[in-house]
């Protein structure tokens, strides 16, 4: 179907057929300084007139133009919230009469739309379909939530100095994975359409075909937040340069910096480590698995009885990145990077995988 | 597996110690369709779970052609090894399987097969040394190279001399450290190499122990002209689920649960005990 | 009968401490009940009057060691117990009030007495490990209940426990909570300190004050440092904390543990 | 043998740890000495030089079992210093999160470490197999208190929003609603505790207080004057915080490391019955309802009726913990700031709030920076320590026929209705003189 347009007026028709479908409704919004996805009612809830400002190691919201509503291009939150999410019951274990019961602990799905998807998050939502959602052991849980997702993505028209997804290919625009995507412009949303449910959501909005203008203004935007991108990452001799650095001076450097908060990991909308954590009743007659995001920072990551396999920082650090930027690609046919930048934001000191990707592949 | 985390119950039917802290268990998964659905390879592991402890990886030690009775010899170590040392037969345990790549045994038919052991935690490889003498006709010469810190060390003696009866079969021991008792060679296990002879295109070689042991002993064999590609290693690493979801057992751009346990040394070379 | 006779025999000692960690014993509610149905609770003079002797299968043990009286009495202790486990930051690193372990104690003592003759105390208040051997660490100030229970759980289920030594940030991510360093310039002690609380300071807005202690691994292979240089660094050089505004973050509810201890050292002469 | 010693070595059932040592000679009691020997802690000592946002997280360390007390009466003292008034939403919400301790504490108390002494138990435990739902009401009653204060401070002991000019973060109007159920139910059950302590035999003891409390127009938690009274009604004497040290000495007994106070050179009561008596106008309605259907008259005046005013108090709290979370007007979700912006000037300040166990005061000097100069706090049970012992010299000759052991224990009793908290005792004297 031919793009259409959405007057910003009309943008709680969105909100009113999804809910009539029976979605819940999500979207990001202002919260503790920051965007966080949240159940809204309707459009009102959105960030309008917010605007992020983001660098390494530092966040802060200004006001901006109060017409606009996905101007505050993210927070610390992103895809995998909603989908491999922090915290999960993963079985529940009975004893009784000597007997192990096991109970599976998969969520229903819960048919939910969320508004305001970026490119990078849909990027990121694909590479983690590959680790969850596909293959011989594709886990339960993650595709309960996938299945029950509908995305209303938004092409970024504004970048963060943090953003790189231009040059990781996966961003401004929204490479596909959606089921509409919105490029807002002053009063009107241009809309697209991915998927059959798309266009059938689509069919019961009040819009009007998008005439020539508003496209390409439409697309100009996105190019030019494209073009404001100032950070990237030369992709050229990857994955091979970096398996080339065991010894870099650099792993250290970082090292020196880095804080092992394992910050980094939780935010990255691709990291996929957790860890499964026994709570057994205190009479021992019953226990519940949880799993929980887990982090390749983390002491016990690389634990095994008597020692640790990566036992310092840097080790942890280089297998950090070299899974970011190279060995996803043997594992996966796909960077684990998607360009968002969160890492460099949500870092409390403020490391930069681009400049340390960049150091990297310099000779000492 | 519509999750790949799901249990399924299975019992002890026997447990015997085999040397102290070192036990052998004889599990029966409860549900007869699972059992007979249960097929593994040599080599492979299976997830062993205490209640109310947690779950680790253990390898298969029993014949895969007699996958009703699943054998595990367990060392106790820490937190859940050491819970699942304190079970007795009869009791239950959950268990999920079996998983990864176990050891070339298969294509290392007609061929010389070198076994390199350091340390305490052999388990792995005992299986396959069984599997081959139990099939003593389909291999050539058999050469088991074992080494130890201390002579207290060595566990499975009667094993070793049992396996040394066999044809065409070499069994060679050392000791960092002298003992009283000790009349095999002293020094580290590398320099058995000198006492055997293996030829370069017609031996496959297995190994087990320490990261650090295992690319000293690669080293040595490589000088001696062995191929990097006919050298199997087995590697252990932290394990969470065992399916490749969780992250923990990277090394290198390798999961060890499924790309390994058992790897090629050309592949995992580059990452062997230098804190990948 | 003979069931009563093999339940494990539970003792809670206090040293020098403000009470907090006993009372997260008796705010287990209705664990508290089946605690009391699993374990004898021989020794607890907070909970109740009957003050049975030892030997104890499990002692759990609050407060630092900050009387000359406290040493024997400790020693003796530790002869009585087979598993002692310290509860709460004052048995484990000496507590807040291990700052006086930074300043000269006579002062200290003519300053908060008219009759300082009368005060006996040691100049240091110390961890209990300073002392005697200990099994097991709670931290926190005060300690985590679940924490308590999962350690109590597997000491009577016989399994070795497992405490996590990771970072706070872990937890404030997993909750959902907004980084206050990040979106405020907070100086907060997150990323170096240990997990276990729920990262209930950044959940209510504020920075993280330490109160877990140093991160570190739980596991014994590798007694490594969290890295409070790099942290104390950005204090001072981006959140423009003083160099004693930076060092009295460290110092404070753990001052007297590594590395705490060492960031902690660029405060004034004379101050705490 | 006619010189009596009698000792109890560590008092059970109290916070903290304490010794109690009676010589009884030819019939006559010669000595009575409640001996702390907790060890010492020096927190005015290293409270100097520290950034008053610090303060209240420093001093919340003294007392495990009111933390709230100590947080509430330091950023009382520090506000009034800097000549700051605080929102009327954090006034409401400062005295919820005290009703969540004194509901937490109280309910601890009369449970678990009084209620024994009535009913012959060694512990509140082993209420367990007698009367296991009595024991299940207590400790629930005990959660709501410590669920409110997690809620707004994020943990029961040493939360951690409270500062200098508000809190750190306001709760979210249905984190507060989702308190309502609990609250609702413990209205009931602290009415059928009253009723319950109400009904326990206890011996005849009124040993002629003069009670001390704040008073004013609530019940008093964060707000009131510092008021006298000789017989439990008539306000004899009413001063603001500032005059705290003015009227109440502290001394150092040899055998202790706490102090003692005194009101002119004689000892006084603060605490639950204080209060209660010295604010029966200002009780909520349903409180007094279930006092008079308890048969209970005020004033108390006999020690072991604590237990009775701690339970009234425990439905007090309970009862306008309901009204302020109906109430409550929530932020709503903007980043609008919880606490008002603070500007240090040197200065000194003073403050005084009801702690659980009573008026607990302190006075802090500050520096132009905000730093502390000087620091003086005095808990409440170094003001009920005097009294302690002046009740056991008044009862032991009634009870000089009982065995040693007997003897002790009724001692014990004694000191057991002030819910003595030892460990604040100890280690608070004025700041004298510092370091250089
Ligand atoms: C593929 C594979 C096969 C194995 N086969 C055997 C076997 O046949 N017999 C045997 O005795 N042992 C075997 N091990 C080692 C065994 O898994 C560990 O000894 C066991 O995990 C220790 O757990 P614990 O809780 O007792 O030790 P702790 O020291 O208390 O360890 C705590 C946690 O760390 C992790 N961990 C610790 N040690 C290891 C380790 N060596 N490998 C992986 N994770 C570890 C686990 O998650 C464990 O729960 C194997 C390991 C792997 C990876
Ligand atoms: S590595 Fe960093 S920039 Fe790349 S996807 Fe993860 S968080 Fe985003
Ligand atoms: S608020 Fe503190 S604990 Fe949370 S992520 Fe930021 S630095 Fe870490
Ligand atoms: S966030 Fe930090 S200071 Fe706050 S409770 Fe947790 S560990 Fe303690």
């Amino acid at each position: 179907m031919a793009a259409q347009v959405l007057q910003k007026r009309d943008m709680d028709a969105l909100f009113g057929v999804l809910q009539a479908r029976g979605f819940r409704t999500l979207a990001p919004t202002v919260q503790d300084g920051t965007a966080m996805w949240r159940e809204v009612a309707d459009s009102a809830e959105l960030p309008w007139g917010w605007r992020d400002e983001q660098a390494p190691g530092h966040y802060r919201l200004h006001q901006g133009d109060a017409g606009r509503c996905f101007d505050l291009v993210h927070g610390p939150q992103s895809l995998k919230n909603q989908t491999f999410v922090a915290e999960e019951p993963l079985m529940r274990v009975k004893r009784v009469d000597g007997e192990l019961t096991f109970e599976s602990c998969v969520p229903e799905p819960v048919p939910t739309a969320l508004i305001g998807v970026r490119a990078c998050d849909l990027a990121a939502l694909g590479i983690q379909d590959r680790v969850f959602a596909e293959g011989e052991h594709a886990d339960a849980r993650f595709r309960s939530r996938r299945s029950s997702l509908l995305l209303v993505a938004v092409h970024c028209t504004r970048a963060q100095p943090t953003c790189f997804c231009a040059s990781m290919q996966t961003g401004p625009e929204a490479k596909g994975g959606y089921d509409l995507a919105l490029t807002e412009l002053d009063d009107r949303f241009l809309i697209q359409v991915g998927s059959n449910q798309g266009a059938s959501i689509l069919s019961e909005l009040p819009t009007e075909s998008a005439d020539c203008r508003t496209q390409e203004r439409a697309r100009r935007a996105v190019e030019a937040c494209a073009e404001s991108q100032t950070r990237g990452i030369d992709r050229s001799n990857l994955p091979g340069a970096l398996y080339e650095t065991d010894n870099h001076p650099r792993w250290q450097q970082v090292a020196e910096r880095c804080l092992s908060c394992a910050n980094c990991t939780m935010v990255c909308p691709t990291c996929f480590c957790h860890r499964v954590e026994e709570t057994p009743s205190l009479d021992g007659e019953a226990s519940e698995r949880t799993r929980l995001w887990d982090s390749c920072f983390s002491s016990e990551h690389s634990y095994i009885h008597g020692k640790n396999m990566r036992p310092d920082t840097k080790h942890r650090y280089r297998l950090w990145l070299t899974h970011k930027l190279a060995s996803w690609i043997d594992q996966f046919g796909t960077s684990g990077c998607v360009g968002c930048g969160r890492c460099i934001t949500w870092c409390p000191v403020g490391i930069d995988i681009t400049e340390e990707a960049a150091a990297l592949m310099e000779k000492p | 597996m519509a999750d790949p985390y799901a249990l399924y119950p299975a019992r002890i039917v026997d447990k015997s110690e085999e040397s102290p802290g070192i036990y052998t268990y004889r599990l029966r998964l409860d549900d007869d369709a699972l059992r007979e659905r249960f097929v593994f390879e040599g080599g492979q592991f299976n997830m062993i779970y205490v209640a109310g402890v947690g779950e680790v990886p253990i390898s298969i030690v029993s014949d895969p052609e007699d996958s009703h009775l699943l054998e595990h010899t367990i060392r106790v170590v820490g937190r859940v090894s050491g819970a699942i040392g304190n079970l007795k037969e009869g009791d239950v345990l959950g268990l999920r399987g079996p998983y990864g790549k176990g050891w070339p045994l298969e294509t290392s038919e007609g061929k010389d097969v070198v076994v390199i052991t350091g340390g305490l935690g052999c388990a792995p490889v005992v299986g396959a040394i069984e599997y081959m003498f139990r099939r003593r006709d389909r291999y050539g010469a058999i050469k088991i190279l074992h080494g130890v810190k201390t002579p207290n060390d060595l566990l499975y003696r009667e094993r070793f001399d049992e396996w040394r009866k066999h044809e065409n079969t070499e069994v060679l021991l050392a000791s960092d450290q002298p003992g009283k008792t000790w009349h095999y060679h002293v020094g580290v296990v590398t320099e058995l190499f000198d006492e055997v002879e293996i030829r370069p295109d017609f031996a496959v070689v297995m190994m087990c122990g320490p990261e650090i042991m295992m690319r000293m002993a690669a080293q040595h064999l490589e000088k001696r002209g062995i191929r990097h590609d006919t050298m199997f290693l087995s590697i252990e690493r932290n394990m969470q689920c065992g399916v490749g979801l969780c992250g923990h057992c990277q090394i290198g751009p390798y999961f060890a649960c499924k790309d390994g346990p058992v790897m090629r040394y050309d592949r995992v070379a580059p990452y062997l005990a230098g804190g990948w | 009968m003979a069931e009563q006779i093999k339940r494990p025999r539970l003792a809670v000692f206090k040293f020098a401490s403000c009470d907090g960690c006993q009372l997260s014993v008796l705010s287990l509610e209705e664990d508290l009940l089946m605690l009391n149905e699993r374990v004898k609770i021989a020794f607890f003079p907070e909970a109740s009057s009957r003050m049975l002797d030892g030997p104890y299968d499990v002692a759990l043990i609050e407060g630092s060691v900050s009387t000359p009286e406290q040493i024997h009495h400790l020693a003796a202790i530790r002869e009585q117990c087979d598993t002692l486990i310290t509860i709460g930051a004052c048995a484990t690193s000496g507590g807040l009030q291990a700052l006086r372990n930074f300043a000269d104690h006579d002062a200290f003592v003519q300053a908060v007495y008219p009759h300082p003759e009368y005060i006996r105390s040691l100049s240091t208040s110390t961890p209990i490990s300073e002392h005697v051997a200990v099994d097991y660490e709670l931290w926190g100030c005060p300690i985590d209940k679940d924490q308590l229970r999962k350690v109590l759980s597997d000491l009577l289920a016989g399994v070795v426990p497992r405490i996590p030594g990771v970072s706070v940030c872990q937890e404030c991510k997993r909750r959902q909570k907004v980084c206050v360093l990040v979106t405020k310039g907070e100086p907060c002690l997150g990323p170096v300190t240990r997990t276990g609380c729920g990262a209930i300071c950044p959940s209510m807005g504020r920075a993280c004050y330490g109160c877990f202690g140093p991160a570190e691994p739980s596991y014994p292979a590798r007694r490594e440092h969290a890295n409070t240089e790099a942290l104390s660094r950005r204090f001072r050089e981006t959140l423009h904390l003083s160099a004693h505004e930076a060092a009295h973050r460290f110092r404070f509810i753990h001052s007297y543990v590594s590395p705490f201890k060492e960031a902690g050292e660029e405060t004034g002469e004379g101050e705490t | 043998m006619t010189t009596r010693n009698i000792e109890v070595d560590l008092m059970a059932r109290v916070e903290g740890e304490g010794a109690l040592e009676v010589v009884v000679d030819k019939g006559e009691v010669k000595d009575v000495r409640l001996k702390i020997f907790e060890a010492p802690r020096f927190f005015e000592a290293f409270l100097k030089g520290r950034h008053y946002s610090e303060v209240p997280d420093i001093v919340a360390r003294i007392c495990g079992i009111c933390p709230v007390a100590y947080q509430m009466s330091s950023v009382h003292a520090i506000e009034s210093a800097f000549g700051m008034e605080v929102s009327e939403t954090v006034r409401k919400l400062r005295r919820l999160l005290y009703c969540g301790e004194w509901i937490e504490s109280h309910s601890l108390h009369v449970y678990m470490l009084h209620a024994p002494d009535f009913l012959g138990l060694d512990s509140g435990l082993e209420l367990a197999r007698s009367e296991p739902e009595i024991l299940r009401r207590g400790l629930r009653l005990k959660k709501v208190g410590d669920r409110i204060l997690t809620v707004l401070g994020g943990r029961a002991v040493h939360p951690v929003s409270v500062c200098i000019g508000g809190f750190t973060r306001l709760p979210q109007t249905n984190e507060l609603r989702s308190l309502l159920d609990e609250l609702h139910w413990a209205r009931e059950a602290a009415k059928e505790t009253l009723a319950w302590v109400a009904g326990f035999e206890m011996p005849d003891l009124s040993p002629g207080y003069t009670f001390a409390a704040l008073s004013g127009n609530v019940y008093p938690m964060n707000e009131g004057a510092i008021t006298v009274s000789r017989d439990g009604t008539a306000h004899d004497m009413s001063c603001a915080s500032d005059g705290f040290e003015g009227h109440f000495k502290e001394r150092q007994a040899p055998y202790s490391t706490a102090m003692q106070c005194l009101l002119d050179e004689k000892p006084y009561l603060v605490g639950p019955m204080a209060r209660l008596n010295l604010n029966a106008a200002s009780l909520r309605p349903v409180v007094r309802e279930a006092l008079a259907e308890a048969g209970v008259e005020l004033p108390l005046v006999n020690p072991y009726h604590a237990i009775i005013a701690r339970s009234a108090e425990v439905l007090q709290a309970v009862d306008e913990a309901i009204e302020l979370i109906e109430d409550y007007e929530g932020l709503g979700t903007g980043p609008g700031e919880p606490y008002r912006p603070v500007t240090p000037k040197e200065s000194v300040g003073t403050a005084v709030t009801e702690a659980p166990r009573g008026m607990l005061y302190h006075r802090y000097a500050l520096d132009a920076d905000g730093r502390v100069v000087e620091a003086n706090i005095v808990p409440p049970t170094s003001q009920n320590q005097a009294r302690m012992e002046a009740d056991l010299w008044q009862m032991i000759p009634s009870i000089l026929s009982l065995s040693d052991e007997a003897l002790a224990a009724a001692c014990e009793r004694v000191i057991r209705c002030y819910d003595p908290c030892i460990s604040c005792a100890t280690h608070f004297l004025r700041l004298k003189r510092v370091a250089a």
